[in-house]
């Protein structure tokens, strides 16, 4: 086939930092559907606009997420990418890969797909950029002989994701990877077979530093956090202050609660003030630990814009201690999505849910107390609801 | 037959030695240059990981040359971050060095650790998806060849994190960055009357709209919609194929700042609109690359050390903002969806300028 | 008339804070209607209900406002209160009287009413407690006669209201008496005549104080404001000092914008920081004046929670000059009202409306310029309308 | 015939000569003691202002006797303050003993001034009004009789701003009070059908429900109310008298703190729930009383020094603000009207208690 002139994306070959286009070049030398990808992007590039169909149905069987269906509107053109639908692997936890299972996706993809991906997709996910119906299947099969599985899409629980947390970080209060792990392998049906109202995410992150985003971008997080006094080397803060450390300044000036104090010679905090926000901590890792009672944090809710307004997940559980088997964390999970799964319209999350509902109908609906930590101030208009209960009947 | 729910890989085998038998027992870090970090374990054994860019869209073979090079210095041993970085992960200090250098000669940036800028997190656009307003890819690389220094060093007040994503589903997930790009419509969609009976259902096409600008017409088995509430979001089209609405000549890209994730001093917050409109242009977007780089700037120049790009709005103010960036404030600054009036300032307290 | 027994209310009568129970039976003494009106109310005490049926219109011929009708629906018990209408006198601005002119008062109402009054209501009139229908407009003329005039109610103008202002404070930056009083004689017909969708209430305050709570309380608030630096006596500032006031901890600290130094000797003060909240000047009121170029703020939307939710007023004018005979104020007081007449629903408030349409479609309308002070911070959403000059016409 | 439209008296004419004189020319003001305000003139001259408590519900004699006070040491000046307590003003410091001396054996309170809980800024409650949901004259007079020492000292924190409306209209303006007392009903209104047809509009009923309770039952010329979605607001009740709510036995008062005013420090906020229902127990209602005296108590303890309600609980903590009071958090604390989402907490920086 002849190369495709490509005037306005070779623009993007220049320059420092790595080109997609060098690596959709390199994939087009072998391969025809990405180098009718590369002529429908140059396309794009010329006209301004998409040139993809709204998407269709398709997958593998027994799942019913996992790939986007996607189709050329131009593949008279593109005939290659005529159907070039993506397929979602989900990655090993914390993104940890050898690079013989790494290898053995490439081969994969290599011999179905167009040989693009994305390392990795927004949720998580390996991204397999683009192949045919008819590989769909057999690239499947390929993938979970190789030893992987496809991750979310659609109405399900997407593809949970966790920072890289006790792999490498001194601060991680739970074991983020592995009840990422557990959840992702506990919930596989979930997964694979939408059955929610619409998407599901999780997220966990070993500390407040929230490495995975989970606070924006996840319908339930996980944040690790601590009880007990913040451990304090005064050797270790004395050689930061003699490294340049403007404690002082840096430090103390700039904790959310004021609650430190610094004399020059020690470091002293008022732990009941303490917000754990991670400030100090994280500007000294080596002089302060954080207490010694471990667990997370676990919030709720979180979303992007569509449809009534982006969401930040909020506080429901202030403190959980996270030890495997974790039946108490999945025991919530369940409980939550039962009542989402039971009063949720098509396409409403989570938090949309508890907004619509209110944060009362769903505390009494899932068992949870209501606890001053879940909110930033109590409520300012007096439209207040009283359980039956509450009132006095009118004796007649 | 093929294996069903077997679930991704166990993470367990993919973990280098060291991080096996320390696993949970790291004790502090270090960052000695831009884009090494070094974690001592409480056993005093060290990991070291070098975080190289990534375009994100690679090629196969792209991948292949990664996994060399990890053979090569990591006995096979690499990460990708939650920004899709790459990170190979090292036991051995001796090879850092020698890593480095072929990374640098191999064109690898080598950076994006403390306070830096770090990868931008985008999206599909024009390579994958249907409802883009923009492309993702090309402005992230136009935008990063630009604000490369920034990657490779760390002399920001704290770091930068920015997102893009090409409509306003987000999947980015720019609502909570220090600068977002985000590709926004600006047209009202076509409603198709032919296709729209076959192929949509109308009462949820009409429950998508976030203004209620949808109504169904049952007698024509059809939709209308009130231009006048619309606002382009595109919901109506994910739901029903025939009510496109992109269009070359009105897509383009706003521009957020001020939103952040972690809890750090301030609590996580929502980007907040910088910029409603600019052009796509295509293949470079310069009119995006110096909005954004402008705005660090400023941001570089102003912010005190450790404040992100919020925290030092908030302390200035946004009237400061709006006047030190140049940027105009119009009236598409002020919110009028469901709960605008909780950002209108009710109080005397601004500044002039 | 036998005297009523009242038990309950007796027990308010004790204690030492001012008995408003002494004051109804005083006027019960010589007052039929004040008598059974304290009856009605050792009822409710008793009840723990009201005993009021829902008001009815009555007022005076001319006037749509200034008299709130009701009923008692025991009147079977309490005949003198079966009509018990209260009379809204608007108070001369920033409540001074003459005691002859507040003798003159009292006289009207003890020939007309109850002589029960609230001195004063909420929205600072002179309330005057309780007559009967026939007694309206007699009283009316009487009290027009005294030099008196009624105030406003029901869908109307609301009586204006000023802070002390200059007349005693040495914080004004407008004259709150003469705008609010100036406001109150060019709007007599808008009061006395409901024409609008409801209620629109302006309140001045002469500084950021706001002593007369106009920013929760109003529609429309002016408040004081200056630009220019903050003039330091530097000898009355360590004056404060020497007499015990502890400048760095109880100014400098409390400053919001932390824009204050203090070396134990000079004040400086960084003023292009300063949001003029006046801390430090109330607390230093011989040692600091305001800067010189003196105007007003102005805000607007304030109102209770019916219908959907509480507002506080919010900035649309960051500084506006206010010199008589005020045009600019009154020309923008117009033009709000009118745009708010025409889109306005019945029983919404302005703010509601702007809620409603949005605040680009209410700057348009007005002609005001959209400026960052509006705003605590732009929008988070991405719902940006666009105008259609903005946008580019297809050429088709 | 009577004149109209003759507009208030004009306040000039009511002004004392001193302050003619010296109107928008003051210079500064001390605060001697409790209650007595002066203010210096450029010119020197001194204004006194004593300031004395008023029930606010006062007969004509009472303000005769006011008069009569005023003739007595103020030349027949004085005014009323925004918060309804009587202001003597006096040329004359020779004047203030005597005055304050006849004030206190005719049993004035005097004080409200500087750092002290001034007057209850309160509504018509049983006295005069149809909707309410306790009395207003009441409790205020109860509260302010144990409360009293705070209004002739100067010794908390800052000033307290007290204020009670009986039912939600708030006439009271209690939405932005240090402290608020608000009378709340607890029972979905009774549709009185046979009268529904002739005192109501059926639209504008249904319209005035802001949860959308009521729905119109256009055959029978009435409404019905969805007892689920009713919060008890009144609101239909003020727009069709056929539709009361008041019930002796689930009526009350909740509390409110934190709310201010003044642009002093930190901008204006609104009040927020601190206790959703105390009983109806006229006439003292000692629970209500005691509940406000112990939040005050709290304060007056804990506060830093120029610190109001608000602005010490937003610094210490809404945690901290129930377990110092020791008030029980519910789930009526959490808001869940239309932007209930913004106050909800996003992130992980909250305190143990
Ligand atoms: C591939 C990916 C973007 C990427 O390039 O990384 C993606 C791509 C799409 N997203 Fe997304 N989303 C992706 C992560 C996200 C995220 C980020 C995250 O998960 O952390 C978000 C924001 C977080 C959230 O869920 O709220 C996100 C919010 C959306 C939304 C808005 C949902 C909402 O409730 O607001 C839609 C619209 C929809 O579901 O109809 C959406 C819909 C879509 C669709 C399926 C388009 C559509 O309208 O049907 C896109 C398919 C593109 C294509 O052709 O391949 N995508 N999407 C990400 C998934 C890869 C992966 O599995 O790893
Ligand atoms: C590798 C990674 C986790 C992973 O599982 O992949 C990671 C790793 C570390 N993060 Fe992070 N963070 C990573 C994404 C994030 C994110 C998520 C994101 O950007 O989308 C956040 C929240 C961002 C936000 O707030 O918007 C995040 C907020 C932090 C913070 C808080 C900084 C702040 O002041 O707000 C710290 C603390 C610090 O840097 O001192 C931190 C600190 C760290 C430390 C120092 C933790 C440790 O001791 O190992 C790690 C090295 C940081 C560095 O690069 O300098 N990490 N970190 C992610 C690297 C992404 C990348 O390639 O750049
Ligand atoms: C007389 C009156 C104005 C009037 O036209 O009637 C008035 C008069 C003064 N106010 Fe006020 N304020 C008056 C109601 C208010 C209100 C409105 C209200 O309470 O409903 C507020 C806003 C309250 C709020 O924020 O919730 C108000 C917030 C202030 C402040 C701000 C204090 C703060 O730190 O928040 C000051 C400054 C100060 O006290 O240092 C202030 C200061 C003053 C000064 C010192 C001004 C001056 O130099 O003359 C006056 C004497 C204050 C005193 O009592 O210690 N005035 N002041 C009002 C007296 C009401 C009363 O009887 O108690
Ligand atoms: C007399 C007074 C209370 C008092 O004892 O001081 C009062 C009394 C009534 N108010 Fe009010 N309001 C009074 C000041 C206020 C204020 C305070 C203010 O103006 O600063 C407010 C809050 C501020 C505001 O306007 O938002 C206020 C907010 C309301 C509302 C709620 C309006 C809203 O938009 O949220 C209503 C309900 C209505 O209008 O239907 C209301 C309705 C009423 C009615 C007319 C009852 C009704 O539903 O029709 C009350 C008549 C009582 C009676 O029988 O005499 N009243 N009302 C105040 C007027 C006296 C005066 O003219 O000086
Ligand atoms: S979230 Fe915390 S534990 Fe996880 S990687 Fe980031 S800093 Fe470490
Ligand atoms: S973790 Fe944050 S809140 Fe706690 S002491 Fe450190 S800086 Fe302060
Ligand atoms: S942000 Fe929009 S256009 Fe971009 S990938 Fe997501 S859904 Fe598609
Ligand atoms: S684009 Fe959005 S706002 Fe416009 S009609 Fe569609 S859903 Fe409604
Ligand atoms: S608002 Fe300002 S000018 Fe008016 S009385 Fe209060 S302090 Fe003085
Ligand atoms: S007026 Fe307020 S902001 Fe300005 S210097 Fe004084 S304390 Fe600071
Ligand atoms: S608050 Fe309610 S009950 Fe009280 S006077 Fe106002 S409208 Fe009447
Ligand atoms: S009381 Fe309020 S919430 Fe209940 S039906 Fe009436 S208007 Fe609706």
């Amino acid at each position: 086939m002849a190369k495709r002139e490509t005037p306005l994306l070779d623009q993007l070959e220049r320059g420092k930092w790595p080109s997609f286009v060098k690596d959709m070049k390199e994939a087009a030398e072998k391969n025809p559907m990405a180098e009718d990808l590369l002529g429908q992007l140059e396309l794009s590039y010329k006209d301004k606009i998409g040139h993809w169909k709204h998407g269709g149905i398709v997958g593998v069987k027994g799942y019913g997420s996992g790939v986007i269906g996607r189709y050329s509107d131009r593949p008279d053109l593109f005939p290659n990418v005529q159907a070039f639908h993506t397929m979602r692997v989900n990655h090993p936890t914390g993104w940890f890969y050898k690079t013989d299972a790494l290898r053995r996706l490439c081969d994969v993809w290599d011999k179905h797909g167009s040989g693009l991906t994305n390392m990795h997709g927004s949720t998580g996910d390996a991204i397999l950029l683009g192949t045919t119906t008819d590989h769909i299947q057999p690239c499947f099969d390929d993938l979970t002989e190789a030893g992987y599985d496809l991750g979310g899409s659609g109405s399900a629980l997407r593809t949970p994701s966790a920072c890289v947390g006790p792999g490498r970080c001194e601060w991680a209060c739970v074991d983020s990877l592995d009840i990422c792990y557990d959840i992702t392998m506990t919930y596989q049906d979930k997964m694979h077979r939408p059955m929610f109202p619409y998407k599901f995410k999780i997220k966990v992150s070993g500390c407040p530093n929230d490495c995975v985003a989970s606070i924006a971008r996840a319908d339930f997080a996980v944040i690790g956090t601590w009880k007990g006094d913040i451990r304090i080397d005064q050797g270790e803060v004395e050689a930061y202050a003699a490294s340049g450390l403007d404690i002082q300044k840096e430090v103390c000036d700039l904790c959310p609660t004021k609650c430190m104090e610094w004399d020059g010679k020690r470091l002293k905090i008022d732990n009941g003030d303490c917000t754990r926000c991670m400030h100090c901590i994280n500007l000294m890792s080596k002089a302060l630990r954080q207490g010694g009672e471990r667990g997370a944090t676990i919030l709720i809710g979180g979303k992007a814009p569509i449809l009534q307004g982006a969401l930040l997940s909020w506080v429901i559980v202030p403190f959980m201690k996270l030890e495997p088997p974790y039946e108490e964390l999945k025991d919530l999970i369940l409980r939550i999505q039962d009542w989402w799964d039971e009063y949720g319209k098509s396409r409403e999350r989570l938090g949309e849910l508890i907004k619509r509902l209110g944060m009362r109908v769903f505390l009494r609906a899932v068992g949870l107390p209501a606890v001053p930590q879940m909110v930033k101030a109590p409520r300012t208009n007096p439209y207040v609801f009283f359980w039956p209960e509450d009132i006095k009947k009118e004796v007649k | 037959m093929a294996k069903t729910d077997i679930g991704p890989p166990d993470y367990k085998t993919m973990l280098p030695p060291v991080i096996a038998r320390n696993y949970g027992k790291w004790r502090y870090h270090e960052i000695p240059q831009p884009g090494v970090l070094v974690h001592t374990a409480d056993s005093g054994e060290k990991l070291y990981s070098v975080r190289a860019g990534s375009p994100r869209l690679v090629s196969t073979d792209h991948i292949r040359e990664i996994c060399a090079i990890a053979e090569k210095y990591c006995d096979g041993y690499l990460r990708f971050t939650s920004r899709h970085n790459i990170e190979f992960l090292l036991a051995d200090k001796d090879k850092v060095a020698p890593l480095l250098a072929e990374l640098e000669s191999k064109g690898y940036p080598v950076g994006g650790t403390g306070h830096a800028i770090s990868n931008v997190v985008h999206t599909q656009g024009w390579v994958h998806c249907h409802t883009p307003a923009t492309d993702a890819s090309g402005p992230v690389k136009a935008l990063m060849d630009e604000i490369y220094d920034y990657f490779t060093t760390m002399k920001l007040p704290n770091h930068v994190r920015i997102a893009l994503a090409c409509c306003l589903n987000m999947c980015g997930a720019v609502h909570c960055s220090d600068i977002a790009i985000l590709g926004i419509h600006r047209t009202v969609p076509k409603v198709d009357n032919t296709r729209v009976p076959n192929v949509c259902e109308i009462p949820s096409t009409v429950a998508s709209c976030p203004t209620g600008a949808i109504r169904g017409d049952m007698k024509n088995k059809t939709v209308t919609v009130n231009d006048e509430k619309c606002m382009y979001c595109g919901n109506c089209y994910t739901v029903c194929p025939a009510m496109p609405l992109a269009d070359p000549d009105n897509d383009g890209i706003s521009i957020w700042v001020g939103g952040k994730v972690s809890n750090a001093r301030s609590a996580p917050s929502f980007s907040k609109l910088a910029i409603p409109f600019l052009p796509n242009n295509p293949p470079r977007w310069p009119e995006v690359v110096d909005a954004v780089k402008n705005i660090i700037e400023v941001y570089a120049s102003h912010a005190r050390k450790h404040e992100r790009v919020g925290e030092w709005i908030e302390r200035v103010g946004w009237e400061r903002f709006f006047s030190l960036t140049g940027i105009p404030f119009t009236d598409k600054h002020i919110d009028d969806f469901d709960m605008a009036t909780e950002s209108f300032h009710s109080s005397t307290l601004f500044k002039w300028s």
